[in-house]
C-alpha cells in the first residue's frame, strides 16, 4: 500500500496535563509522554487483557522456560531496525533487562532479574531468582525495550530523559513543545505498510480543557471521564462519535476484616445483599459500566477464569434475606465509617448510594471523604472501616484475585500494605494463588484463578461493586478500525500501553 | 535610605521565615509519595520497587538539622531538588516554564486592575452624592465574589455560550512559540478571560479602598485649601487629594498581592493556564513536596519582592519617608 | 441603611443555616435518578446530575460555609486580638517580635500557604480547614489592633488609669479592650468574609472534605461534571451567588461600622440649594 | 515644707521617629536638662514656657511615668527609688497627674462613677459598695459637679469639656494625693470656662494643703494662680519667683520676651516689629545659654557658656550672664 | 467703603439627629483694608461663617439663607452666593485668600511650599513665564521672612512657624483684597505668634487688604484688630471697634469674656469667667440663646430673640437697656 500523503494527522489525548515535560523515558512514571511505549519503544510480545491469555509475538517471536521457572530464553524477530538505522539485536534486549537490575528504580515490575545474556543475535535469556511464570507479562509485555547503542552512553539512566528517543515502533518523535508534541510514521518499521496513520498529535489538555475540545471535536481519540456523554461528546451522532468502556479491573467494596463485626461472613453477605449495583452503576457510574460478576472477574473475557457453576450468577438485591442473616449480630454495632477518596466523584456519590441502601437493612453508615493521599494511607494501614477501592488488574484476572487476597499481602494494622487491603488470610486463597504462579500451563492456571473465583462468590472477602472502565472515546470520520464490543483485539484506550500502538496498527483511513 | 535599609531587613528575615517554613510544613506532616503514585497507577508499578523510587525522589531518612542544612544549601545553589510529579524534571526547570505565564498574566491583569481601581476610587469619592455611588453596591458585590467564580461565569458566558474567547490554555494549539506576530496575538486572545476575571476580581477592591481613603483626604484642610486656591477640579483631584490618598494605600496594596496571587491561582485552574497556579495544584494532588515547596517559594518571595517595590514607591511618593522613618 | 441591608442579607442566611435544614429535613447528599433537571416546581432551583436537590444543599451548605467562616473568624480574631493587644501593649522586644511574626505571616500569600497546609492535613473536616485558614488569616487584624492599641495605649486615659494603679491585665481587658471593640469588630467580619472565601476555594480545588456538602464544594461537582458545557447553570451559579452575597452583606455591616467611626465616609445626598 | 522636689532632673529621649544623624543613630532629644523644682504644701507652682519646652516632661518625671535619665525625685525629703511593686505603687498614691486633654484622659466607655470607683478601691479607700457610693458623691461634690446624682451615672460624652476636667480631678483626688500635677490643665478647654477650673485647683490646694504643680504657657493665668512662676526654655529652667515680683519685674530676656509677647489688650503700644526667629532644636541645642540666638542682649559669653544660678533675693533667681554681671558690678 | 455685605447668613449641618444651625441670621461688614477680629466660644460658628463667606463648605453644610454681597474695587457688586463655577474659582485667591489655622495640615505635605504657590500662579495668571512665577515665589516666600533656598523644601521640613508664613505668603500670592484667617496662630507659641502678627500688621499697611481673624483669644484680637465682632451660638451678639469693646462692652457676654482673661499687668482684678456650658445648637434656647447663663438676664431674654441694633459706634444683640445692652 501506498503511504497516504493525505491522509490526516489523529489527535489524541491520553493522559490529562498542562504542559508536557520533554520526557521520552519509557521507563519513567508520572512525567513521561505518553506513546514512548508502544509507539516508540516496544516490547518483546504483546498481552490482550481484553482476551486473557490471548498473547501475539511482537519483538520476540517465542519463549521458552527452563530451569523450573527461573530462566527464560526468548527468541527476537529478524530484520527488526532501530528509527536511527540500527539493526534490533540480542544484545539490546539483555542490556534493557541488565539495566533494570542494576537500577532497581527503573523496575516497576519488581522483576528478580539475575541476569540478562545475548545468547545469539537473535537469542536472549534472562535469569531470576525466583519462578517467575507468573510474570511473563511483565518480562515481555510491560518491559519496553531500548536500544543499547544509544542508552549506554547515559550515566544515569533514571534522571536520564531520553529527548530524542530511538525505538523499533511504528512511530518516531518529530516535534516536542510543552503545549504539544507529534509523532510521526517510522518509514522503516518492521511491519510492512504500517501504520496508516501519518501523523499523531498529543496537544496537553487538563481534564477541564478535554471536555471543551470533546465538545468541539478537536480530538479524535481520548481517554476520558465524561459526567454526560451524550451531551457533551455524542452530540447525536452515536455512529461518529464512538465510545467503548471495556472493564479493567473491578471496584470492591472493601471491608475492614480486622474489624469483629465485619470479620463474620454473615454481615458480609447481608450487605452484599443490601446494595443495588444497578443503580449505584447507573446513578453514581452513569451507567458507563457494567455491575461487576460476583467473582470480581472482567466480563465478557473471563469466562474461562469463572468455575462453570458460577457463570451464570448475578447479583440480586434482597433486603429481607440481609436482616435475616443481621438477626443474630447486635445491631447497636452495625455502625460504620466508609472512607472514599472525595477527588473521585462517582465513588463519593456511589458511597452516598451505599449508604442509603444499607440503612435499609439496619446498618448505619457515615461517608466521609477524605484527601486522596490521606485514604491511600488510611486505607493501606488499615485505618478503616469500609472502603471503596479498585484492585489492580493484569492479563489475565489472576493479577487481580492476587492483589485482593494473596494472604502474603495483608500486612498487620498500622503498617502500609500494598494490596489485599481488606486484610483476608486463607490457608486454601493462599495454596491457589502459589499453585497459579508455579506453573507455565495455562489450564492449570485457570484451574487456580476459578478456585478463587469461588472463595470470592461463597466467602465474600471483599463486595464487587462494578469494573473499572477502562475509558476511550474515538471518532470515526477519519479513521476505522477501532477495538470494539465485537472485536476486543486491544485495550481501546490511548492511556495503556502497548495497546495504544496495536490499536494505531489497525486503523485505516475512513471512507476507504 | 535607612528606611529602606530596614525594610530590606524585614524582607530578609521574612524570606527566611518563609524558607523555614516551607522546609518543616512537610516533614512535620504524614504522608508518602512513593504510596501516593503507586496508588495512582492501580498496580502498574510492583510494591517491591517502592523502596528504589523512594531513594531517587531523595526521600531522606538523615536527621531533621542535616535536611535542613542540606535544603538551605542546595537552595543557596538554586537547586529546588526534582519534582516527584514531573519526575525526573528539575522543579526550577518546571517553575522556570510556569512562572513568565503567571508574572505575565496577574502582572498585567494587577496593573490595570490598580490603575482603573485606583481611578475608579477617586473619581467616585470626588463625585460623592451623583449617580457613581451606584458604583458602590456594585463593588461591595464584587469585593466579595470568588476568583473562580468570576472565571466560571466568564467561561459560560464567553467561552461556551457566545464563543467568543477561548477557555483553556495560554496559546493556540498550532502556532509554535517564539517571537512572532501570530504567537504573541494568540498569547494576548487566550489570556483575556482569565485577565479579565483577575481584573474583575480584584478591582473592587482597589476601588473601595481608593475611596475610602480619598474621602477621608477629601476632608484634610489641604485639599480644602486647594479648593479655596481656585485650582481647577482636576488638579485639587489628583495633584492634592489623589496624590496624597494614593499613599496609604501602596502599602494596602503591595499586601494584599499576596491575596491577588491566591485568586489567580484559582483563575489559572479554571482556564487550566500553564502557570505556577495550576503547577500548584498538581504538586499538592500528588503530595509532590518538592514541587509544593519550590511554588510556594517562588510566590512568597515574589510577593515579598512587590512589597519591597511599594516601599521603593512610597519612598520615591512620600517626601516625608525620605527623612523620617515608618 | 448599609448596615441595615447587610444585617439583612446576613440574619437571612444565618436563619438558613441554623433552621433551613430543619425545616427542610430531605438529605442533601441524597440522590436521585431526575439529574440535571432545571429548576422547576419540585426542585426550585434544580438538581445535580446525580439528582441531588440544589436548593436542599444550598441551605445545609449555608451550614458549612458560614460555619467555616464564623469559627475561623472566630480563632484568627482571639489570636490576632491576642498578638496585636500584647504586642501594642508590652512593646519593647516582645512587640518587634511579634510584628514581625505579623508581618510574615502578612506578606507570605495566604491561599498558596492554605493549599499547601491543605495539601498536607492529614483530616479534611470542617474543623481542621477552618484552623488552617484562621492560621493564615489572622495577620491582618493583629496588625490593625497592634497600631490601634498603640495609639489608644498613649491616650491619656489610659496614662491615667496606670497612674492611679490599676494593674496591666486590668488596663488592656477594661481600658484598652472596650476601645477597640469596632476594629475588633471589622475585623472579625472582614475575616469571615475571607475565610468563607477560602474555604469555597479550598473546596473548589477538592482539597476540603467533599463529602459535606458546602457551597464550595457545590461548585466544584459542578465544575467536575461540567455544568458549564451542559449549560447547568443553575447548578454553579447559586452556590457563587451565595457567597457573593454573604460575603457583600458582611461588607456592608463593616462599611457601616466604619461609617459610623468615620462618618466622611458616609454617603451623602448632595443638599439641594436651600436658600432663600 | 517641700513635699515633692526634683533635683537635677534631666532626662534624654531616643527619639522613635525623627531625623537620624549621618550614621544613621538617632542623637537623643535633650528635653530636659538639669531642671531642680520643688513644690510647697498647700500652695500653686506654675511652670510656664513655650510649646515642647520640656514642661510636661518635668511633670512625667515628677509623676514617675518614666525614669529621669539623671538627678532625684524626692517625696517628703526621701528620694524615690521604687519603679515598681508596692512602694511605687505607695508613691502613685501621693503624687497624682491631670492630664491636659479632658476629651482624652476619660475612657469613653466608662462612667464617671466607675472612673471614681477605681483608684476608691484600688487604693482601699472603700471597702463596701455603700463606701464607694459615699466616696464618690463626696468626690462629685469636691468638684462641684452637683446634683451628684445625676452626673454619677454619665459617660463621658455626655460631659462638657469643664465637666470632664473636673471628673478628671475628682479622679486625682479619690487617690488622696499630697502632691497635684497638673499639666496644661485648661488649655483646651473654653476661655469663659478656664477659671473655673482653676478656682476649683486653686481651693484645693489652698483648703486640704495639696501641693499643686500647675504647668501652662499662658503665663498671665500663673500670675493669678501661683505663688511661684518658674519658667523654663529649651529644657532647661531660667528663672523662678514669686509670681507678681516676676511678672512685674522679669529678669531673665527670655521671660520677658514671653511677657511682651502675649497678648494683653491694655498694652499702650505694640512690641516691636523685630524678628525672633524659631525655638531651637532640643536634639542639637545652642551650646552656652540656649536662649543666646534669640537674645536682643546677648553678650559674647553666652554662646560659650551655661550662665549659673545669680539669686536676686526673696526666692527669686535667674540663670542669665546680663544680670549675673549686673550683679557684680 | 464696605468690601464685603454679609446679610442675614444662615448655615445648617444636615445631620440625623436634626440641624445644627451652626449660623443664623448673621449680617456683618467688611471694610476695606480692615482687620475685623472674630471672636467667640469653640463652636460658636466662627470657622463656618468664614468658610460659607469662601464658598468652601461642604455636605453636610448647607446655606439656608441670606446673601454675600463683595464690592469690587471698581465699585460693581456680585453676590458671592451666586457665583458660577469658573467665576468662583476666579473670586478665590484673586479677590478673597483664606489662611487655615494648622498651617502643618493647609499645605499640602507631597508638593514643596514653592510649587504650592506656583499652583496658584499658574491657574490664575496664566501670561506668567515660568521664570516670573519663579520670581514671584522667591519674593512672597522673602516678603514673610523665608529664605528663598526654602522654596524647594516641604511643609514637614519647615518649623510650624515657617508654615504659617508659607501659608500667609500663599495667600498674598494674587494680592487679594480678602484674607479670612481662621486661627492663624492658635497652635504656635506667644513669641512666634507675636512675630506673625506683626507680619500680618505690616503686610496688610503694604497691600491694603482687609482681614478678618478668627480666635478665641479676645486679648489678642484687642491688640491687633480694628474692629471686632463677638459670635455666641451662632449669632453676631456685637460689634463695635477694639477700643470700644476694651472699654465699654455692651454684650453680658463680651463682658464675661473680657473679665475671663487675667492680665499681665496692673491690679490682679477679680476674674468671673462664665458659668454653665454653650447651647446645643440642634435646639438652642428660645430668646437671647445667652440667657441661660447670663447674670444679668431678665424673664423678656428668655422670650424675645435680641436683634443686632446700632449703639454706640458698634451694635448689639441685648435686651438690656432698650437694646442698648450693658453700658
Ligand atoms: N516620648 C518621647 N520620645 C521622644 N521625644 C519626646 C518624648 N516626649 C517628649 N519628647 C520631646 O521632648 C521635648 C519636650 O516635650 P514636652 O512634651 O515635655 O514639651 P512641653 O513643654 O510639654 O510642650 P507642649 O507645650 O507642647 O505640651 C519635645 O521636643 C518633644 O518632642
Ligand atoms: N461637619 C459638621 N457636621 C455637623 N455639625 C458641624 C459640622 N462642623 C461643625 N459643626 C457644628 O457647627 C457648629 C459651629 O462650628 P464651627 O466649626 O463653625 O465653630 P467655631 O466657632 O469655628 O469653633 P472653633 O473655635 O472650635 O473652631 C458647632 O456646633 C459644630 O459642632
Ligand atoms: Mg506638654
Ligand atoms: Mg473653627
Amino acid at each position: 500500500a501506498k503511504p497516504q500523503a493525505d491522509a490526516p494527522p489523529l489527535v489524541i489525548h491520553a493522559v490529562d496535563a498542562g504542559t508536557f515535560q520533554e520526557d521520552f523515558n519509557p521507563y519513567h512514571l508520572e512525567g513521561v509522554n505518553f506513546g514512548t511505549s508502544g509507539m516508540i519503544h516496544e516490547t518483546l510480545m504483546y498481552f490482550n487483557k481484553l482476551k486473557p491469555g490471548e498473547i501475539t509475538p511482537w519483538l520476540a517471536l517465542d519463549h521458552k522456560w527452563s530451569d523450573k521457572g527461573k530462566s527464560v530464553t526468548f527468541t527476537l524477530r529478524q530484520n527488526v531496525k532501530w528509527s536511527d538505522g540500527q539493526p534490533f539485536t540480542a544484545d539490546d534486549v539483555a542490556f534493557t533487562f541488565q539495566m533494570l537490575k542494576k537500577y532497581p528504580q527503573l523496575n516497576r515490575n519488581a522483576l528478580e532479574i539475575e541476569d540478562a545474556e545475548a545468547l545469539a543475535p537473535d537469542k536472549v535469556r534472562v535469569d531470576f531468582a525466583n519462578t517467575s511464570y507468573a510474570k511473563l507479562f511483565n518480562i515481555a509485555g510491560n518491559s519496553p525495550i531500548v536500544p543499547k547503542h544509544v542508552w549506554e552512553k547515559e550515566k544515569d539512566p533514571s534522571t536520564f530523559t531520553n529527548p530524542k528517543p530511538v525505538g523499533t515502533g511504528p512511530y518516531t518523535l518529530s516535534k516536542f513543545s510543552a503545549q504539544l508534541y507529534e509523532l510521526v510514521k517510522n518509514p522503516s518499521y518492521w511491519q510492512p505498510g504500517k501504520p496508516e496513520v501519518p501523523v499523531l498529535r498529543f496537544p496537553a489538555y487538563t481534564a477541564n480543557a478535554l471536555q471543551t475540545a470533546l465538545q468541539q471535536g478537536e480530538v479524535d481519540w481520548a481517554g476520558a471521564f465524561v459526567p454526560d456523554i451524550q451531551k457533551i461528546y455524542v452530540q447525536g451522532k452515536p455512529e461518529q462519535n464512538k465510545f467503548f468502556f471495556p472493564p479493567e479491573g473491578v471496584v470492591t467494596l472493601l471491608p475492614n476484616l480486622t474489624d469483629p463485626v465485619l470479620a463474620k461472613p454473615e454481615v458480609r453477605a447481608a450487605m452484599s445483599l443490601a446494595i443495588d449495583r444497578d443503580k449505584i452503576v447507573r446513578v453514581a457510574e452513569r451507567g458507563y459500566t457494567k455491575v461487576a460478576h460476583p467473582t470480581g472477574v472482567p466480563m465478557p473475557g473471563g469466562e474461562a477464569y469463572i468455575p462453570p457453576e458460577y457463570r451464570a450468577l448475578s447479583y440480586k438485591v434482597d433486603v429481607e434475606k440481609a436482616k435475616e442473616l443481621l438477626k443474630g449480630v447486635d445491631p447497636a454495632q452495625l455502625k460504620f465509617t466508609l472512607l472514599v477518596p472525595s477527588p473521585f466523584t462517582d465513588w463519593v456519590n456511589a458511597a452516598q448510594l451505599i449508604r442509603e441502601d444499607l440503612a435499609k437493612i439496619g446498618i448505619t453508615v457515615e461517608t466521609r471523604g477524605v484527601a486522596f493521599q490521606d485514604w491511600v494511607s488510611k486505607v493501606g494501614k488499615g485505618n478503616y472501616d469500609l472502603s471503596i477501592r479498585a484492585t489492580a488488574s493484569g492479563p489475565t484476572p489472576y493479577f487481580q484475585m492476587r492483589s485482593m487476597l494473596f494472604g502474603g499481602l495483608a500486612e498487620p494494622v498500622g503498617e502500609a500494605a500494598t494490596g489485599n487491603y481488606e486484610r483476608w488470610k486463607d490457608a486454601e486463597t493462599d495454596k491457589l494463588i502459589d499453585a497459579y504462579a508455579a506453573t507455565e500451563d495455562e489450564a492449570e492456571q485457570q484451574k487456580a484463578t476459578q478456585g478463587l473465583g469461588k472463595i470470592m462468590v461463597e466467602k465474600m472477602p471483599t463486595l464487587p461493586l462494578f469494573y473499572s472502565p477502562s475509558w476511550a472515546q474515538y471518532r470515526t470520520n477519519k479513521y476505522v478500525g477501532w477495538p470494539s464490543e465485537q472485536d476486543p483485539y486491544a485495550m481501546p484506550s490511548p492511556y495503556t500501553s502497548p495497546d495504544a500502538a496495536v490499536v494505531l496498527l489497525h486503523l485505516k483511513p475512513a471512507g476507504k | 535610605m535607612r528606611f529602606l535599609a530596614r525594610r530590606l531587613g524585614f524582607y530578609l528575615l521574612t524570606a527566611w521565615a518563609a524558607i523555614t517554613l516551607n522546609f518543616l510544613i512537610p516533614r512535620l506532616m504524614p504522608g508518602d509519595p512513593v504510596e501516593l503514585l503507586v496508588a495512582r497507577m492501580k498496580g502498574n508499578v510492583d510494591p517491591a520497587a517502592i523502596d528504589a523510587m523512594r531513594r531517587a525522589f531523595g526521600i531522606s531518612d538523615a536527621s531533621l538539622w542535616q535536611q535542613y542544612l542540606d535544603y538551605l544549601g542546595n537552595l543557596a545553589h538554586g537547586e529546588l531538588g526534582r519534582s516527584i510529579t514531573f519526575f525526573p524534571a528539575e522543579v526550577s526547570t518546571v517553575i522556570a516554564d510556569s512562572l513568565p505565564w503567571t508574572v505575565g498574566l496577574v502582572g498585567v491583569a494587577t496593573l490595570i486592575s490598580y490603575l482603573i481601581g485606583t481611578a475608579l476610587g477617586v473619581i467616585m469619592a470626588w463625585k460623592r452624592g451623583t449617580w457613581l455611588d451606584g458604583v458602590l453596591p456594585a463593588a461591595t458585590f464584587m469585593h466579595a465574589v470568588p476568583y473562580f467564580w468570576v472565571a466560571l461565569a466568564l467561561v459560560f458566558v464567553f467561552g461556551v455560550t457566545l464563543q467568543w474567547f477561548p477557555v483553556s490554555r495560554a496559546y493556540g494549539l498550532d502556532v509554535m512559540p517564539g517571537l512572532t506576530g501570530e504567537f504573541a496575538q494568540s498569547v494576548l486572545y487566550h489570556a483575556a478571560l482569565p485577565a479579565i476575571t483577575i481584573v474583575v476580581a480584584s478591582m473592587a477592591d482597589r476601588i473601595l479602598g481608593m475611596r475610602n481613603v480619598m474621602v477621608t483626604t477629601l476632608g484634610e484642610d489641604y485639599v480644602v485649601m486647594a479648593e479655596a486656591k481656585g485650582l481647577t477640579s482636576r488638579r485639587v483631584m489628583w495633584a492634592y487629594a489623589a496624590r496624597n490618598a494614593i499613599l496609604p494605600n501602596i502599602t494596602s496594596f503591595a499586601l494584599s498581592l499576596g491575596f491577588v496571587v491566591g485568586g489567580s491561582v484559582l483563575t489559572e485552574i479554571v482556564f487550566s493556564y500553564p502557570g505556577i497556579g495550576s503547577m500548584l495544584l498538581k504538586g499538592v494532588e500528588n503530595e509532590d513536596f518538592p514541587l509544593m515547596q519550590g511554588i510556594f517559594l517562588v510566590i512568597s518571595l515574589a510577593v515579598l519582592v512587590a512589597n519591597f517595590l511599594a516601599d521603593l514607591a512610597y519612598v520615591v511618593l512620600d517626601p516625608r519617608t525620605r527623612q523620617e522613618s515608618e | 441603611m448599609k448596615i441595615k441591608l447587610g444585617a439583612g442579607i446576613l440574619v437571612f442566611f444565618a436563619l438558613m443555616a441554623v433552621f433551613g435544614p430543619l425545616l427542610i429535613g430531605a438529605d442533601p447528599a441524597a440522590t436521585s435518578e431526575d439529574g440535571l433537571q432545571g429548576p422547576s416546581a419540585q426542585h426550585w432551583l434544580g438538581t445535580t446530575q446525580t439528582g441531588q436537590d440544589i436548593l436542599v444543599q444550598i441551605v445545609y451548605g449555608a451550614r458549612v460555609s458560614l460555619g467555616v467562616g464564623v469559627l475561623s473568624a472566630l480563632i484568627a480574631t482571639v489570636l490576632a486580638v491576642a498578638v496585636g493587644l500584647v504586642g501594642g501593649y508590652v512593646g519593647g522586644a516582645v512587640d518587634e517580635a511579634l510584628s514581625v511574626l505579623t508581618n510574615i505571616f502578612l506578606v507570605l500569600p495566604a491561599l498558596p500557604l492554605i493549599i499547601v497546609l491543605a495539601g498536607y492535613l492529614p483530616q479534611r473536616g470542617v474543623a481542621s480547614v477552618a484552623v488552617v485558614i484562621a492560621v493564615t488569616g489572622w495577620a491582618w487584624g493583629a496588625r490593625v489592633l497592634r497600631a490601634q492599641t498603640l495609639s489608644v495605649r498613649r491616650r491619656d486615659f489610659v496614662q491615667a488609669a496606670r497612674a492611679s494603679g490599676e494593674g496591666p491585665l486590668r488596663i488592656v481587658f477594661y481600658e484598652i479592650l472596650p476601645v477597640l471593640l469596632p476594629v475588633i469588630a471589622t475585623s472579625f467580619l472582614a475575616t469571615v468574609v475571607a475565610a468563607i472565601l477560602a474555604e469555597a476555594g479550598l473546596s473548589f480545588l477538592g482539597l476540603a472534605d467533599l463529602s459535606t456538602v458546602s457551597w464550595g464544594s457545590m461548585l466544584y461537582f459542578a465544575q467536575n461534571g461540567q455544568a458549564l458545557l451542559i449549560g447547568a447553570w443553575w447548578w454553579f451559579i447559586p452556590p457563587g451567588l451565595c457567597i457573593a452575597l454573604i460575603g457583600t452583606g458582611l461588607a456592608l455591616v463593616n462599611f457601616g461600622i466604619d461609617e459610623i467611626a468615620n462618618p466622611r465616609l458616609r454617603t451623602i445626598k448632595a443638599p439641594r440649594k436651600a436658600r432663600a | 515644707m517641700n513635699i515633692l522636689e526634683g533635683r537635677e532632673l534631666t532626662k534624654h529621649f531616643t527619639a522613635a521617629r525623627g531625623p537620624r544623624g549621618r550614621f544613621g543613630r538617632r542623637p537623643p532629644v535633650r528635653a530636659v536638662d538639669g531642671v531642680s523644682i520643688a513644690l510647697r504644701a498647700g500652695a500653686v507652682t506654675a511652670l510656664v514656657g513655650e510649646s515642647g519646652c520640656g514642661k510636661s516632661t518635668v511633670a512625667r518625671l515628677l509623676a514617675q511615668v518614666y525614669p529621669a535619665t539623671s538627678g532625684e525625685v524626692l517625696l517628703r525629703g526621701e528620694p524615690v527609688r521604687a519603679h515598681r511593686g508596692a512602694a511605687f505603687r505607695e508613691y502613685r498614691r501621693q503624687v497624682q497627674l491631670i492630664f491636659q486633654d479632658p476629651f482624652a484622659s476619660l475612657n469613653p466607655f466608662h462612667r464617671v462613677r466607675y472612673h471614681l470607683a477605681r483608684p476608691l478601691r484600688l487604693h482601699g479607700h472603700a471597702r463596701s459598695d455603700a463606701e464607694e457610693r459615699e466616696q464618690v458623691a463626696e468626690l462629685l461634690e469636691r468638684v462641684s459637679l452637683t446634683p451628684v446624682e445625676q452626673f454619677m451615672d454619665k459617660m463621658p460624652h455626655e460631659l462638657s469639656g469643664g465637666q470632664r476636667q473636673r471628673v478628671a480631678i475628682a479622679r486625682a483626688l479619690a487617690v488622696r494625693p499630697v502632691a497635684l500635677i497638673a499639666d496644661e490643665p485648661v488649655s483646651m478647654l473654653d476661655v469663659s470656662i478656664r477659671l473655673g477650673v482653676l478656682r476649683l485647683l486653686e481651693g484645693l490646694a489652698r483648703d486640704s494643703g495639696l501641693a499643686l504643680l500647675y504647668i501652662t504657657h499662658d503665663i498671665a493665668s500663673a500670675r493669678y494662680f501661683a505663688e511661684d512662676i518658674t519658667v523654663m526654655y529649651a529644657g532647661r529652667l531660667i528663672e523662678s519667683g514669686p509670681s507678681e515680683e516676676l511678672t512685674q519685674s522679669p529678669r531673665h530676656p527670655y521671660t520677658r520676651l514671653l511677657l511682651d509677647s502675649a497678648p494683653d489688650p491694655d498694652r499702650v503700644a505694640a512690641p516691636g516689629g523685630r524678628r525672633h526667629g524659631e525655638p531651637p532644636s532640643l536634639i542639637d541645642p545652642p551650646g552656652g545659654c540656649r536662649f543666646h540666638p534669640r537674645c536682643p542682649v546677648a553678650l559674647p559669653v553666652c554662646s560659650t557658656e551655661v550662665p549659673g544660678r545669680t539669686e536676686l533675693g526673696e526666692g527669686h533667681w535667674t540663670h542669665c550672664w546680663q544680670a549675673e554681671t549686673a550683679l557684680t558690678r | 467703603m464696605n468690601v464685603l455685605e454679609i446679610r442675614d447668613l444662615g448655615v445648617d449641618y444636615l445631620s440625623g439627629t436634626g440641624a445644627v444651625h451652626a449660623v443664623s441670621g448673621v449680617s456683618l461688614d467688611l471694610r476695606r483694608g480692615e482687620i475685623l477680629g472674630l471672636a467667640g466660644e469653640s463652636g460658636s460658628g466662627k470657622s463656618t461663617l468664614a468658610n460659607a463667606v469662601a464658598r468652601l463648605l461642604r455636605p453636610p453644610a448647607s446655606i439656608t439663607s441670606g446673601s454675600v454681597v463683595y464690592h469690587r474695587q471698581d465699585g460693581s457688586a456680585v453676590d458671592v452666593l451666586a457665583l458660577g463655577k469658573n467665576e468662583l474659582r476666579a473670586f478665590r485667591w484673586k479677590e478673597l485668600a483664606v489662611v487655615f489655622q494648622s498651617a502643618m495640615n493647609s499645605l499640602n505635605p507631597v508638593i514643596t511650599v514653592g510649587a504650592q504657590i506656583d499652583d496658584v500662579l499658574r491657574i490664575h495668571a496664566p501670561r506668567m513665564s515660568r521664570a516670573e512665577r519663579t520670581e514671584r515665589s522667591v519674593e512672597l516666600l522673602q516678603r514673610v521672612g523665608i529664605s528663598a533656598d526654602r522654596r524647594r523644601s516641604y511643609p514637614h521640613e519647615l518649623s510650624g512657624g515657617m508654615r504659617q508664613r508659607a501659608a500667609i505668603a500663599i495667600a498674598l500670592a494674587l494680592n487679594p483684597e480678602i484674607i479670612i484667617m481662621d486661627e492663624p496662630t492658635t497652635a504656635l507659641d506667644v513669641v512666634v505668634q507675636r512675630d506673625i502678627l506683626a507680619e500680618i500688621k505690616a503686610l496688610r499697611e503694604e497691600y491694603g487688604f482687609a482681614v478678618v481673624f478668627i480666635t478665641h483669644d479676645l486679648s489678642l484680637l484687642m491688640e491687633i484688630s480694628d474692629r471686632i465682632a463677638i459670635m455666641y451660638a451662632g449669632r453676631v451678639v456685637e460689634t463695635g471697634t477694639a477700643k470700644a469693646l476694651h472699654r465699654a462692652p455692651r454684650h453680658p457676654y463680651t463682658l464675661g469674656l473680657l473679665r475671663s482673661f487675667p492680665r499681665l499687668h496692673g491690679p490682679r482684678e477679680e476674674l468671673l469667667g462664665i458659668p454653665g456650658t454653650p447651647p446645643d445648637l440642634r435646639s438652642p434656647p428660645p430668646g437671647c440663646a445667652f440667657h441661660p447663663r447670663c447674670a444679668m438676664a431678665v424673664a423678656e431674654c428668655s422670650e424675645r430673640l435680641p436683634v443686632l441694633t446700632a449703639a454706640g459706634d458698634g451694635e448689639v444683640a441685648c435686651l438690656l437697656n432698650d437694646g442698648r445692652g450693658v453700658s
